[in-house]
């Protein structure tokens, strides 16, 4: 009973006191601060693991806080919410060792840390969200602390670039919040539910109802990157490695993503959304998305720009999966939304490792960088095949059961989109990887001395790479197995129709 | 009918008055003309059977009002060219008139007057004819409250708590006007120039009459018309004198007295409305018994305190100056 | 010994082995003090792979539902014969590639891509699921462009180019062809599926995209662009296990994906069978015109394999004989593909200097021999692989069969202008003696594949028909391979003496290898210059790096 | 008898200050440490106390001087002025602390005459938020009118003295207008105790005017749109504890008072024209507030031009007080807008302060960078800016909800609208503040002096706004027990 | 009721005078005369009873003189203070050295 109430609040709480102590601690106390966030981190894992088994033995974890009238903020551990937490957790845990590396003797730490710290805190509470209402307060939270992260740097650019997000993601939550008060109003509840709560309402409320799916939709767009609501996410690149690692991967863009999970799956239910023919739009924006962003990645030179435009086309198979109505569809989006972090993570701490130890920041710059830094550039490549959705790595899951899923949803040209995107996936990822392991160094303008000096990146900076890079293929490996992601999205789906 | 002769005639003076004290060309003119709109002002009170209200604006209306901003234009005269105090708007957009602004403003201050008028005439002359409003309380409870005349009783007893109130609004002005005088000393005040004999013996003359007509009009405010307010408002005017005079400050008047004397009013209203707490009545409930002692014990501390803080904002915008070593002390 | 080793090979981590067991050594590279040893160990590690091949019993299964989508590895004859075959070219592929100036010049990363693409060769044969088949496919795929561009000319860069781009497009054919069928069957597992009931329009739609998919590997009319640039491209030992082994993974694929012998599928049937023509005989119009002998060889595999979709076709319009048919087009496949192999061994071996004029005749022979086998000469492998193909074919109730059987000894004939061909531009001169090259090992994987060549298809158990090594040494049988043959070499002899210098293959009568390739890639840059102005424009302005 | 029941605390709650402020005034500077302390302690004591008492117990009447209503004055607590009475205790006390610091202790000349003139404001605000008479509010109304002004003068700079002038004049004639709406509801009905007069109000020609009269006096000083132009200047000029007193609680009076009247006193005799002007005007005032703010070169004045832009919510939401069924989730919604408004805006103004006394100057350009040097200060702003945003799960967030709510449920989707583009305004200016306290790249300040005291103050408010959200619920039960408990507010008559 | 009038009047020329006038001690002059004009109608119905006339406006109007007054002076000072900056010419700085 206790343990149900303090779960919750404890695994929110392990990344929030270490943030709000960082912050107390003085500036130069680095290695009590980096003790803290990893101890912060280890815990949450630990919990979260607790946790894991707990929900799989359908033991509820649930804390409610009263907040708004009749509202209270409610925290409530569900299959789905682990999904999420485990994936911030373990993502965390590498993120921060990574941050560490990365930003050894850099100023501002302090702060870097800090918000680092909240904003997963942020990502942990979107995830235990019980309601819509609590789900805002922490989406509203996440856009405030990833706005000093995006901003770190504090040149024009960086702060030009927080500003776009900022605008964009503010507008979104604006419309969100609409959305959420209108559907209470309508509905009279938030709790989310397996198989949605407004069954019953779809006869007399339809058009109201459908008017609120696409404004909650637009809402959580902004930050899923959906076309042509994606601006902020290759602006936001400016951002230090770590930290577009954690927005692509885990926090930011996620919890979009997420949103759009919850709202499909848990508000409306997917179901009662099909009935209500909701999600067909839905598949064209997130079909649109996948391909237009893939597009546009191919013309990117900068590589962190490319990996963005990526992460666009990437995390709308989730909206993607669950637009389709399928069990088995729902299933690849929902393993996605791990599997796409799992990837994602590896190729930005790479292309931080090439900008931090090698000073490189284009693809065209990159040439013969794989036998200057090999491991970075292995974990790289398997992340990146990974990406295109070739097996056995993570992304060939997800995009096996999109791809089942659409066969079974009898949308066939679904699978052309996906057999699209994974071209251009390819079109764009298999060029940086030709570049690195087998162009020839120095035929570029003469320049053989580009990365001359450069070397294998630091432990701190690598070992997460790889072992994120491992992850990605473990998991793809024994997706099967009985704690894998598509297992555990087995479990949700399960759950989550019903069956 | 000459009652209404005197009536109109009466308006028409006081509306003419006051646009003159407002739009004289002379600023020294518009300031001066006041004293006559209010002396004006209390005759009307007068007439409409307010003698307390009369008595209080000829004293301070009239008197120290005008005499406040005789002060102050003097002031800003001498520091020359007081067209510039005009306010900041004013400079850039320099009329043919410089006492008014543009154009712009005239038009909406003429329209919204007229609105205004328009609509506060029709309330007013909707106002039900007849209304004795708290008059027949007044009189009911007037024996318990320690006071003959109704508006002391009203003032000190029956809404205590306004006068209470109204006496920090003059401890506040007086904080207000005293902080802005500056630190530096002010022209030095030759021992000729600060003696004139014709002010001089005015002053050893009238200042013990006003002090005599106070103490009078502060005894017999329990009853009739006149009381604390006005008492204070005369003893200002002695103050005042005083000022003009450039009277030296006697050794004893240390800042921290006059202090004290400023909060005295304050602190005494204060403490009695307080302390009859201990006895188990509500804030300011006076004992019936006690009622007539404490309003007076109140009226005196009062009196005192009105009179030195109209005498010190008379003083604090008369005389800029400060010595760095005083502090809050009167002229 | 032999049940002992039954029982260990009826095991099913023995399946593990037969993968593992290339990648470990591939894995070695990481370990600076192991490097050295990958090259070695290479060939060695298609060891276990050749075992079970050859004495594992059929039918052994290993269930591993924990990996990937829940796997399925196992042997059954069909996987025998390709297992067989893509284990013994790696492993003569590999011990080839321990010449030591290959050896020395290609570095250890060619061998782990080497590796790695074996593995996924390996792999692919014994996955009896879609997803680790596709897994080991795309695996292989991938590596394999790393062999492709091993020398790093710019020419072979623009063929790795090709190559990559269409095999991508083939993966992700294939993805959904596999995707289709999963969905429809409910199942990911290739018999299973096949037992599914799906329905004739979905069969049809898993085809079509499996024809694509697939189609590029085996180098179908029109997806065959990339086969002459890479062949061309690729070091020898690379090009022999692509054209040998690697090709075949198609094969097994549809073996594998289609419902040979459950539903007839006409249309795709005819549409198989029409494209396997097109292919035969394209491949040897456009190989006549080619001036590199690995051209040619690329050729004569798009011809080739275009004989074996024709034939597949004809058995997807026949599904009763489906059993029998089976044997004659693995037959061909094994007969092809060690042909195959031996003969780029060959020409490997012709490019380079031999020691003395002993191996000089060594290398003559090896060029000749295999050539004949693949030209269907009596008595050799490609007699018995065309005769049982053809006969087969003969019985099948398709309406393409009798065209079949009037065309293909007209292929045939090709086939043996093409070898003439391969064989003129690869025929090693006189100045090539130098006292220093030795390539021994070359050499003799050279001479082994070119024998095995000629052997295995003979030794095969229950190869085509009980009969089949009866009926291919009739005379009626030796006269049908001859005659091909007799007529090959006499057009030619008639066309060296009309157009004079064939060897010398006037410009006007040559095509740029990859054929249509050329015109692609003119056509995509200048659609590129259309579209992407724009972002050309802003990657020339000097952006500030993102950090 | 002193020391437990409500009431007590109410006569605390305003006769502590004033005998503070005496007390302050006539020892001189010697006794500012220790009046900071007594002030900062016993007052919000006294204010948790009446709180706590009337959220219990249920509203307040307390008689002055023992005399009933009509005659005497009455003074009236319920969760409306409680939680304004609590609102400034919780300001007050933070300001305690920062003044005292911000000021230099008693050697600043400037301090001479702000603990007086502070305390006496605070006194005359928590006369104000309790008392029970229209024309007792006048006095009060000018108490906080000339407290405010010395407050805002003190500093004697040029700007300051002459935003003041403009300031006081403004607010005079504010309060004659004010005056002049009670001088016609006397004339009219005889009475000026509010319950009364609520009871006695109709339609008739000469309320709606006096209605009128003192609505637009307190928007006056209200600084509703078109009439804030005095706002900035003032607010902007004056110390940074003077600001956030002025612009957390001095003009949450005036709105009080025009709550309180439109609430207990008028509902008979405003029309939906009426509401819907001022809401009209509110709205004006979100964007014209937030478009200044966007534009402005000095951060006190950014954040001035947030007020006028934050007071316009609270005028934006008046027409849904018409739907009585939206009634208590409207008040809910607008006293925790005030609340939170006040806190957090208190607590920008003090993090501006510290930031200025750090960079020497509040013009943005001279605050690039600042973050670096008073992190926490920014960290402040920031927060504080979370509730102006509305986001949550900050105070400003919870009253939004609410009042977003009402007005869905009351089909108002403009004004809705309204509120919600209004906080992207908002979002807007504060971000282009920290946006510049984040140009680290250039920064030029210096890293030697920190204000600790100051920097944490606005922490402490900037917290408080943002945890502001977890009273939402609270504060709705409060006023729907109200609500419950009689037909208006004012209606239990404690005997 | 004649004054009631009288005292709309005053307020109104009062409130012309703080729109339209610039100078300072005549806003000042105004905000008096538009106060005096309210005691006026304050006064006037009050006065309209017969016999004694009502004692609360009375005191309610004797605070207000006393309340204007305090006003007045400060803002008197106020301006006083603007105009000496002024002349000063530098309305921005400081006063204090």
């Amino acid at each position: 009973m206790t343990a149900s109430v303090l779960m919750p609040l404890i695994v929110l709480l392990s990344s929030l006191v270490p943030a709000v102590l960082i912050f107390l601690l003085p500036a130069d106390r680095h290695w009590l601060r980096g003790a803290m966030s990893l101890g912060g981190a280890t815990l949450k894992l630990a919990i979260v693991a607790i946790m894991l088994w707990g929900v799989f033995h359908e033991q509820t974890y649930r804390l409610t806080i009263p907040f708004l009238p009749g509202l209270p903020l409610t925290l409530h551990a569900d299959a789905l919410s682990m999904f999420l937490i485990t994936l911030s957790a373990l993502l965390w845990l590498f993120t921060t060792i990574y941050a560490i590396g990365y930003l050894d003797n850099a100023p501002h730490r302090r702060r870097f840390f800090g918000f680092f710290s909240l904003c997963v805190s942020a990502t942990v509470g979107i995830a235990l969200a019980g309601d819509l209402l609590t789900f805002l307060v922490f989406y509203e939270l996440l856009t405030l602390t990833t706005y000093p992260l995006v901003a770190h740097r504090g040149s024009a650019k960086a702060l030009q670039a927080a500003r776009t997000y900022l605008t964009y993601t503010l507008g979104g939550g604006a419309v969100l919040l609409l959305a959420t008060v209108w559907l209470y109003h309508v509905a009279g509840t938030l709790a989310f539910r397996e198989q949605g709560f407004l069954n019953g309402l779809v006869a007399e409320q339809g058009p109201t109802l459908t008017v609120i799916f696409f404004l909650l939709i637009a809402g959580f767009g902004v930050k899923a990157a959906l076309v042509p609501l994606h601006g902020w996410l290759p602006k936001a690149m400016v951002a230090p490695a770590p930290v577009s690692a954690l927005l692509h991967a885990v926090a930011v863009v996620k919890a979009g993503a997420f949103g759009i999970v919850r709202v499909v799956s848990d508000v409306y239910g997917i179901e009662t959304s099909d009935q209500m023919g909701l999600l067909l739009p839905l598949t064209l924006a997130a079909s649109f998305t996948i391909v237009y962003g893939s597009v546009r990645a191919l013309a990117q030179d900068d590589l962190k720009r490319r990996l963005a435009y990526s992460t666009v086309s990437q995390v709308s198979y989730i909206a993607l999966g669950l637009s389709l109505g399928s069990p088995i569809a729902a299933l690849g989006g929902i393993v996605h939304l791990v599997h796409q972090g799992v990837m994602k993570i590896t190729l930005f701490f790479c292309a931080g490792n090439l900008a931090e130890s090698a000073g490189i920041y284009r693809v065209s710059q990159m040439r013969g960088i794989g036998r200057r830094m090999p491991w970075t550039m292995a974990a790289f490549t398997v992340a990146a095949f990974g990406m295109i959705g070739i097996p056995p790595l993570a992304g060939f899951v997800s995009k096996w059961h999109l791809g089942v899923g659409a066969a079974a949803a009898n949308q066939g040209w679904v699978i052309a989109v996906l057999v699209t995107s994974g071209l251009l996936n390819a079109a764009y990822f298999l060029p940086i990887i030709h570049t690195a392991w087998f162009a020839v160094e120095n035929s570029v303008n003469g320049k053989s001395d580009d990365h001359k000096d450069a070397a294998e990146a630091k432990w701190p900076l690598l070992a997460p790479a790889l072992f994120t890079a491992a992850l990605s293929m473990i998991i793809g490996l024994f997706a099967t197995a009985d704690a894998s992601p598509l297992t555990w999205a087995t479990l949700i789906m399960r759950r989550e129709f019903g069956l | 009918m000459t009652v209404w002769a005197f009536d109109i005639l009466a308006l028409l003076a006081l509306v003419w008055l006051a646009w003159r004290a407002m739009t004289a060309r002379r600023i020294e003119v518009a300031v001066v003309t006041f004293l006559p709109y209010g002396l004006l002002m209390a005759l009307v009170w007068a007439r409409l059977r307010a003698p307390d209200i009369a008595i209080a604006e000829a004293a301070i209306g009239a008197g120290l009002t005008t005499a406040l901003l005789i002060a102050a234009a003097n002031r800003i005269r001498r520091r020359s060219a007081y067209e510039r105090a005009a306010d900041t708007a004013a400079a850039s957009s320099r009329s043919a008139d410089a006492r008014l602004g543009g154009w712009g403003k005239q038009l909406v201050g003429a329209v919204l007057a007229c609105v205004v008028g328009g609509l506060l005439a029709a309330a007013v002359a909707n106002l039900p004819a007849q209304q004795a409003g708290l008059s027949p309380q007044v009189e009911a409870n007037l024996s318990d409250s320690g006071a003959g005349n109704p508006v002391t009783a009203v003032l000190l007893n029956f809404r205590g708590y306004d006068t209470l109130l109204e006496i920090a609004v003059l401890l506040l002005a007086l904080i207000g006007v005293m902080q802005l005088r500056r630190e530096t000393p002010g022209p030095v005040v030759s021992a000729e120039q600060r003696h004139s004999l014709v002010l001089d013996s005015l002053v050893h003359v009238i200042v013990p009459l006003i002090v005599i007509v106070s103490g009078y009009l502060l005894w017999r405010g329990g009853d009739a018309p006149g009381g604390a307010f006005q008492a204070g408002a005369l003893l200002a005017g002695a103050g005042v004198l005083l000022i003009l005079n450039k009277q030296a400050r006697p050794a004893w008047l240390s800042a921290r007295v006059v202090r004290a004397f400023v909060a005295a009013g304050l602190l005494m209203f204060g403490g009695v409305a307080l302390n009859v707490m201990w006895t188990g009545r509500n804030l300011l409930e006076y004992p019936i018994e006690l009622a007539k002692p404490l309003i007076l014990a109140i009226e005196a501390a009062a009196t005192v305190s009105i009179a030195v803080i109209l005498t010190m904002l008379f003083g604090g915008v008369l005389t800029p100056h400060r010595a760095p070593s005083l502090q809050g002390g009167a002229s | 010994m032999s049940d002992f080793l039954a029982n260990i090979l009826s095991h099913g981590g023995v399946w593990l082995l037969v993968i593992a067991l290339p990648m470990t050594v591939a894995a070695l590279a990481t370990i600076r003090g192991a490097r050295r040893y990958v090259p070695l160990l290479a060939p060695w590690a298609t060891l276990p792979a050749l075992v079970v091949a050859l004495w594992a019993p059929a039918g052994v299964v290993a269930d591993v539902p924990w990996f990937l989508l829940g796997a399925q590895f196992g042997l059954d004859e069909t996987g025998r014969v390709f297992l067989f075959l893509t284990a013994t070219i790696w492993f003569i592929g590999g011990v080839y590639a321990q010449s030591r100036s290959f050896r020395d010049h290609a570095g250890t990363h060619f061998f782990v891509l080497f590796l790695l693409t074996m593995a996924g060769n390996l792999g692919l044969v014994v996955s009896l699921d879609m997803a680790s088949f596709y897994m080991w496919f795309a695996v292989m795929t991938f590596a394999s462009y790393g062999l492709v561009i091993h020398s790093r000319s710019p020419s072979v860069m623009r063929a790795g180019r090709v190559y990559i781009a269409m095999a991508v497009i083939g993966e992700v054919v294939l993805f959904a062809a596999m995707v289709v069928l999963a969905q429809s069957a409910g199942t990911a597992n290739f018999e299973q599926a096949q037992l599914a009931g799906v329905s004739p329009d979905r069969w049809r739609l898993v085809s079509v995209l499996s024809l694509l998919g697939l189609g590029v590997k085996a180098g179908v009319i029109g997806l065959h662009m990339w086969m002459p640039l890479s062949y061309r491209a690729a070091p020898t030992p690379a090009a022999a296990v692509m054209s040998g082994a690697m090709i075949n993974a198609a094969l097994i694929g549809w073996l594998r994906l289609l419902p040979f012998g459950q539903v007839e599928l006409p249309v795709v049937g005819g549409l198989f069978t029409g494209l396997g023509l097109l292919a035969a005989f394209a491949g040897v119009f456009i190989g006549l015109m080619q001036r590199h002998p690995k051209a040619v060889l690329a050729y004569s595999s798009v011809s080739q394999m275009g004989t074996m979709v024709a034939a597949l076709g004809v058995a997807l319009q026949s599904a009763g004989r489906w059993q029998f048919a089976l044997g004659a087009v693995l037959i061909y496949a094994l007969h092809h593909a060690l042909a195959k192999a031996a003969l780029f061994l060959a020409q490997g071996l012709s490019e380079q200097a031999v020691p003395s004029r002993a191996s000089r005749w060594l290398t003559q022979l090896a060029l000749v021999m295999p050539a004949l086998s693949l030209a269907g000469a009596p008595w050799t492998s490609g007699a018995l692989a065309k005769a049982g193909l053809k006969s087969e074919i003969a019985l099948s109730s398709s309406v393409w069969s009798d065209w079949l059987i009037t065309l293909l000894p007209i292929a045939a004939v090709g086939t043996v202008l093409l070898m003439v061909r391969f064989v003129c531009l690869s025929w090693p001169g006189k100045a090539a003696i130098s006292q220093q090259a030795a390539p021994l090992p070359a050499a003799i994987s050279a001479c082994v594949m070119v024998t095995l060549s000629y052997s295995t298809v003979w030794l095969w158990p229950n190869a085509g028909p009980a009969n089949a090594a009866e009926v291919a040494s009739s005379p009626k049988a030796l006269w049908a391979g001859a005659y091909p043959v007799l007529a090959g070499i006499a057009i030619a002899w008639l066309g060296v003496k009309t157009i004079k210098p064939v060897r010398l293959a006037p410009n006007r009568l040559t095509l740029p290898a990859g054929d249509i390739v050329v015109l692609i890639e003119k056509a995509g840059k200048r659609l590129f210059r259309l579209i992407g102005k724009q972002a050309i424009n802003r990657s020339a302005t000097p952006r500030q790096p993102l950090a | 008898m002193i020391g437990v029941g409500a009431e007590t605390w109410l006569i605390l709650c305003i006769a502590l200050p004033f005998t503070l402020a005496v007390a302050a005034y006539v020892v001189g500077p010697r006794a500012n440490l220790y009046v900071a302390w007594l002030a900062g302690l016993a007052i919000p004591l006294a204010s948790a106390g009446l709180c706590y008492g009337v959220v219990t117990e249920g509203a307040i009447r307390y008689a002055v001087g023992g005399w009933d209503q009509p005659l005497g004055i009455a003074l009236h607590a319920d969760v409306l002025s409680g939680l304004m009475v609590l609102l400034s205790a919780v300001v007050g006390l933070v300001t305690c602390l920062y003044g005292h610091r911000y000021l230099g202790g008693a050697d600043d000349a400037s301090s001479r005459s702000y603990w007086p003139l502070w305390l006496m404001l605070w006194g005359a605000l928590n006369a104000l938020f309790l008392a029970g008479d229209a024309f007792n509010v006048y006095v009060t109304l000018e108490l906080v009118t000339l407290a405010s002004v010395g407050l805002v003068a003190m500093t004697g700079k040029a700007v300051s003295v002459r935003a003041s002038f403009r300031y006081l004049i403004l607010a005079l004639a504010g309060s004659l207008a004010y005056l002049l709406g009670v001088a016609l509801l006397y004339a009219q009905h005889g009475v000026l105790d509010l319950v009364m007069l609520g009871e006695q109000l109709g339609t008739d020609w000469a309320s709606v005017a006096a209605c009128a009269a003192v609505t637009v006096g307190l928007i006056l000083k209200a600084a509703l749109f078109p009439m804030h132009f005095w706002l900035p200047a003032a607010h902007g000029s004056a110390p940074a504890p003077v600001s956030a007193v002025l612009s957390a609680l001095v003009v949450k009076a005036s709105f009080y008072l025009v709550l309180r009247y439109w609430l207990d006193v008028f509902p008979a005799s405003v029309t939906d024209v009426g509401s819907f002007v001022l809401s009209g005007l509110g709205a004006a005032a979100i964007i014209w507030g937030s478009v200044q703010a966007l534009r402005t070169p000095r951060l006190k004045l950014l954040v001035a031009y947030s007020t006028v832009a934050q007071l316009g919510y609270l005028f934006l939401v008046l027409p849904l007080l018409r739907d009585a069924a939206q009634r208590d989730a409207v008040v809910t919604g607008l006293i925790c807008l005030a609340l939170a408004h006040g806190l957090a805006k208190a607590g920008a103004f003090m993090a501006a302060g510290a930031m200025q006394r750090v960079a020497g100057d509040d013009g943005m350009h001279g605050l690039r960078g600042v973050s670096v040097s008073t992190p926490v200060a920014v960290f402040a702003f920031a927060l504080a800016g979370i509730s102006l945003m509305g986001l949550p799960p900050a105070g400003g967030f919870g009253a939004k909800w609410v009042l977003l709510d009402a007005s869905i449920a009351s089909d108002n989707w403009l004004i809705a609208a309204i509120m919600l583009a209004g906080g992207l305004l908002a979002a807007g200016y504060i971000f282009r503040f920290i946006r510049v306290a984040f140009h680290t790249e250039e920064f030029a300040g210096s890293v030697v002096t920190r204000h600790r005291t100051l920097e944490w103050s606005a922490m402490a408010l900037a917290l408080a706004a943002l945890l502001m959200g977890f009273l939402v619920e609270p504060i709705s039960i409060w006023v729907a027990n109200a609500g419950a408990a009689g037909t208006t507010q004012l209606a239990e008559v404690v005997p | 009721m004649l004054y009631a009038f009288g005292g709309v009047a005053l307020v109104c020329l009062g409130l012309y005078g703080l729109v339209a006038l610039e100078h300072m001690l005549r806003r000042i002059l105004a905000v008096n005369v538009m106060g005096t004009g309210v005691f006026l109608i304050l006064i006037a119905s009050a006065a309209r009873a017969e016999g004694a006339p009502d004692p609360v406006p009375h005191a309610m109007v004797l605070t207000g003189i006393v309340v204007a007054v305090s006003a007045t002076a400060l803002a008197v000072a106020l301006a006083c203070r603007v105009a000496e900056q002024e002349q000063e010419g530098r309305p921005e700085g400081e006063v204090k050295p």
